[in-house]
């Protein structure tokens, strides 16, 4: 879960990380007040939780409280993909000298948290990665231990830091790793961290990506989720436990295990079709769940046909049945639907699905093949109405 | 023989008492499987599964009654870090942890804590280990498999079933099929099962399924063509995944341009591997 | 450094420990108040930095304001071992059905904190370990790691703990090892830890001692020392940073280093005298320092005989000379004494001394045998005027 | 032969560039240690002593530059820790702190840290090792003591002094010196010490000077009867100090009944070792 750019900052200055003076707005002439408590020169940046909000145009300088009311209202009405630009946050301007990046996250080959800098500050740091490798310093933090003050100062020349600002920098990354550590980070990222002119050190931008399985711990936390950005079947799908994921095809999957989710889809390619989603009703899903994992494929107009594969275990092919057959009574759609079962109850499943037309196949890649076919129009002798 | 459970395996159940623990320890039993203790805090003096399982307070005394030697860990995963140091520190040497959703930085801290022990930690989010006509850790369902000489290590769970059944029905069998499950921070890794594998007398190959996210493949596939005599197979899920989406697991993301499947595959492929287009091809591969 | 009991429950109660409702009082018309507010039924306890409060009459219970008042003016009048009252704490009387023992200490053998739990609570843990050492439970904790669930949930079967109180208890538990590893204590424990007649768990008494060393990471605990029960020389010594331990004997001693200081103690022992102190000036001592130190020597009128012993290395014989000259100087004390000097600048230390009459020895056994000659009234023939 | 350090060790300073660090570093390279290297963060590049020793930024980088295999910490107590890890994980085989005042729980973690690495740390608050006529890593008066065949290991600093100034005016060599420091915690314990001379040639007796506080002279006296062929002289200090003071050293200090000068001699002389009244009376019991 990622969290807002002046959510993280508010975090960050919480663990005394320093930050630009400044206020999150929802309205231009809010803006034009901050803008004015600020002295006027000021940054109106767009709150949306995607990438590429300066490209957009969603992130501009004004140099008058003026000036930050009219792009207040141009951003705050702006689409960024797809995103509408509900907040800015409106921030005191800051003359940069430097540009330095810094962040934490989990590295899956050591296994550990990993603290990474560089003197190549804000820019995309995987850029930097491909194109400057010598400008990346890296340290693994020991999980148990922390991170260490050796460790920080080893970074800090690295990255050729300016030793009179050693202190501070080593303050920051220490904030920097608590926030990572307290909050269960999967990233804490700043980027950039800017020395200024004046030789202050700012968080100008700061990014955060909480761990989803670790929210149990941190409710506050959990209620700052804005799904403004994701798809609204996501966010059902998440209600329910399920793993929903949209994708642009005609062929709706309902599939128990993300393996054989993925499989799914992989093989609908591999014949020549497209899912239109992927979806994982996890082990020993009930109908409940499983009525509203297909209500959601129902509910995406591009869906031509249904496929239905289960390997029974733990997960009842005939609980599977009961919740497909749930969603789809009293619905006048007109979706081929391929099931395949194997395991536990397959044939208890297929017998509560005979109330409605359906295509059975034996192996993946002829339930793939059929969904296919189907979706293209080569329709079978079964047809559901 | 076999890798890491066998007949003999004695074998506790950390959460025995919950849904998932109690139906799959029943599961365990009727495959032949010795499970000798139960752990539920509170119900220790207890028995379950028509009293064959006695349950006890804690996993150390659980061991000093039964000799317990494997663990399989069912409980929740807000419990489940603490499972783990329990088991770790009473000196298990398998620990199958079956519970998804861990933290990640509590299964880093687990890592470290494991590594620094003599124990061997499979998962989390995995379906265990199962050597057929033996005995089985964790969740596969027993009757997809028969003996054989074909040694199964996966990222996966029904995917690993497909499999599983493919090779039956292909009048194949195996000698252990071990899930290393679809975490990103785990303890058990494809090499780790690999090794066992080379070294265990009863397998004559190796079928490997991986996925979307992380090396972990590329890395084995260095590993296969350093180490390995034995042949391996491989399929790889996820060739058709979109970027940056976590697919169900929580290991298996793309992310930047790391972990794509056509990474995986041209690196194992690389390394000898035959790698099958679908999960049913790995039979034909292998003829 | 140990706390007050009042300041020891401040901390538990910022980590979440319940303790009793409570106020601390200066006066006995403030307690009449605080026993008023809190509904009469309270207990007064005296606040001061040694065992044995309640056989010494330093802690009891009033059954109205008025009675409170009078206890607190009878307490607020006594000294306890020598210690006088200034302050009580005055808490709501609880109705107590069991007492546990809950404490963290080092464990020196093992080199790690140990969390040790009795449900023999309400007395010295160490009398119950010699009493009843089957009553005791205890459980390494791993530095790296911290106190785990399990492991209390294991203390918690092997105290008997009825399980309904369990999950407070760990809550408790887990409390006090935030505190011992935050505040850097040496020892943090609940003593008893109770459970009431309705079912509630309260801290009764709370005791923590921190880690000297560790104070610079702490600024407010530091500030927190009552020196009321410290000898004022130990209290003085400690600005200096010299380590000086009052003893009842009469040979004052200035030492380089704590082994060979108890070493010199030691020997004036076997040679049939005793030493009025300990003093280790540490290694590399200045002039100033020696010479605050010797100054502590003679303000203790006991001290007949004063012994310099000092093993020049890093230290150096001359500068502890010129302290040791410094402080003498212009004292009409007329005190003997005894210089050992060996090693560095041996010879200019004793040069240094000439300007008063001292006696030399050539080991450490001369040194002490003549010193405690001295002190018998065994006069030499130099004698310092 | 010696234990720990000779002439061929190369050794680091950490914290060179303080007054404790420059001047003791000169003493150990007048002795004839060889100091390859010394690290101060902020004055990598530079040299100290005559332009002798080059600094540099980090523990790291100094050995890769200068191979150096052992390391003495004279860096303040707040970082005193920080420098151990450091010197840790870059896998020097010797860690000795001469630091005084480290908080306890530092140490704690660094003990558990230290024990799962392959280096071997002396100290805290110790005086650290002098091997005679060879090389010496700290602070212990190199003029003192010359030569021969007895070990010494002490938790004191200027006791120990007395003892080698009163070997040598009794004729007698030393193979190696130990001071194992005054804190309760540490890393190198005496039976740490008296294994290392048990197993090396050229020592054939020990002399071992303890303290009041803990129970390290008893555990040590269970040791010596098992395992020491080599006969031990000991001297303990504080049979006169009272109950429940720290004297000087944090671990001199007796709480409840646990660690009297009483109880550690009398299970030393039950272990047949030959304990001094005083220090001089060491050389009496060795005749």
């Amino acid at each position: 879960m990622r969290l807002h750019e002046y959510q993280a900052k508010q975090i960050f200055a919480k663990y005394g990380i320093p930050i630009p003076k400044g206020r999150i707005a929802g309205t231009s002439s809010e803006v034009r007040q901050i803008s004015e408590e600020l002295g006027g020169n000021v940054i109106v940046k767009s709150q949306v939780l995607v990438g590429g909000r300066g490209k957009a145009g969603g992130i501009r300088l004004a140099k008058s409280p003026e000036e930050a009311e009219d792009l207040a209202t141009q951003i705050l009405g702006m689409e960024i993909k797809d995103i509408p630009v509900r907040r800015v946050l409106v921030e005191e301007a800051v003359s940069i000298s430097q540009e330095i990046y810094l962040g934490i996250t989990t590295d899956r080959i050591n296994q550990k948290p990993v603290l990474i800098a560089s003197s190549e500050g804000g820019m995309n740091i995987e850029e930097v990665a491909q194109s400057a490798p010598e400008k990346i310093a890296r340290c693994l933090i020991n999980p148990l231990l922390g991170l260490r003050d050796y460790q920080l100062r080893d970074i800090a020349v690295s990255i050729d830091l300016n030793r009179i600002y050693l202190k501070t920098f080593m303050d920051i990354a220490r904030s920097l790793w608590k926030v990572f550590a307290d909050c269960d980070a999967q990233l804490a990222e700043v980027n950039p961290l800017v020395i200024t002119s004046e030789g202050r050190l700012y968080c100008l931008d700061a990014k955060i990506i909480l761990d989803d399985n670790a929210l149990f711990r941190h409710p506050d936390l959990a209620d700052l989720r804005d799904t403004d950005g994701e798809d609204p079947g996501e966010v059902t799908a998440r209600k329910y436990g399920v793993t929903f994921i949209k994708l642009s095809g005609t062929i709706g999957c309902l599939v128990n295990g993300a393996g054989l989710a993925m499989s799914t889809m992989d093989l609908i390619k591999l014949k020549g079709g497209e899912a239109a989603n992927f979806l994982d009703i996890g082990g020993g899903a009930y109908a409940e769940k499983v009525s509203a994992a297909t209500k959601l494929i129902l509910s995406d107009p591009k869906v031509k046909v249904i496929l239905v594969n289960v390997f029974g275990g733990i997960t009842r092919c005939d609980e599977v049945a009961k919740g497909v057959m749930d969603a789809l009574t009293g619905k006048s759609a007109n979706l081929p639907l391929v099931v395949r079962f194997v395991g536990t109850n397959a044939n208890e499943g297929y017998k509560i699905l005979e109330e409605v037309p359906y295509q059975t196949a034996s192996t993946l890649l002829e339930a793939a093949e059929m969904s296919v076919n189907l979706a293209k129009g080569v329709v079978s002798e079964h047809s559901y109405q | 023989m076999s890798i890491l459970i066998n007949k003999h395996s004695k074998v506790l159940i950390q959460g025995i008492t919950g849904n998932e623990g109690l139906f799959h320890s029943r599961q365990m039993l009727q495959y032949g499987t010795q499970v000798v203790a139960g752990v539920t805090p509170g119900k220790g003096g207890e028995w379950v599964l028509d009293g064959k399982v006695p349950i006890f307070e804690s996993v150390k005394t659980a061991i000093e009654a039964t000799g317990a030697n494997a663990t399989a860990i069912f409980v929740p995963a807000k419990y489940a870090a603490d499972a783990i140091f329990e088991a770790v520190d009473a000196g298990l040497p398998l620990i199958v942890c079956i519970t998804e959703g861990l933290p990640i930085q509590d299964m880093m801290q687990v890592i470290q804590y494991v590594k620094q022990s003599k124990c061997r930690l499979v998962g989390p989010n995995c379906p265990g280990i199962l050597t057929p006509g033996e005995a089985k850790l964790g969740i596969i369902p027993g009757g997809i498999t028969v003996p054989g000489n074909i040694g199964v290590v996966s990222r996966s769970g029904t995917l690993t079933y497909e499999v599983l059944d493919a090779l039956r029905k292909a009048g194949k069998g195996v000698s252990t099929c071990v899930g290393i499950g679809g975490d990103p921070i785990k303890g058990t890794s494809f090499i780790d099962a690999l090794e066992l594998f080379e070294a265990d007398a009863k397998t004559d190959e190796i079928v490997m399924i991986g996925e979307i996210g992380g090396n972990d493949e590329e890395v084995t596939a260095e590993y296969i063509t350093r180490y390995m005599t034995k042949p391996v197979y491989a399929y790889v899920a996820g060739i058709s995944a979109p970027l940056g989406k976590r697919m169900g697991h929580a290991g298996a993301i793309i992310e930047g341009n790391v972990g794509t499947a056509a990474s995986k595959i041209s690196a194992l492929e690389l390394a000898g591997v035959k790698v099958a287009k679908h999960p049913e091809e790995i039979i034909e591969l292998m003829q």
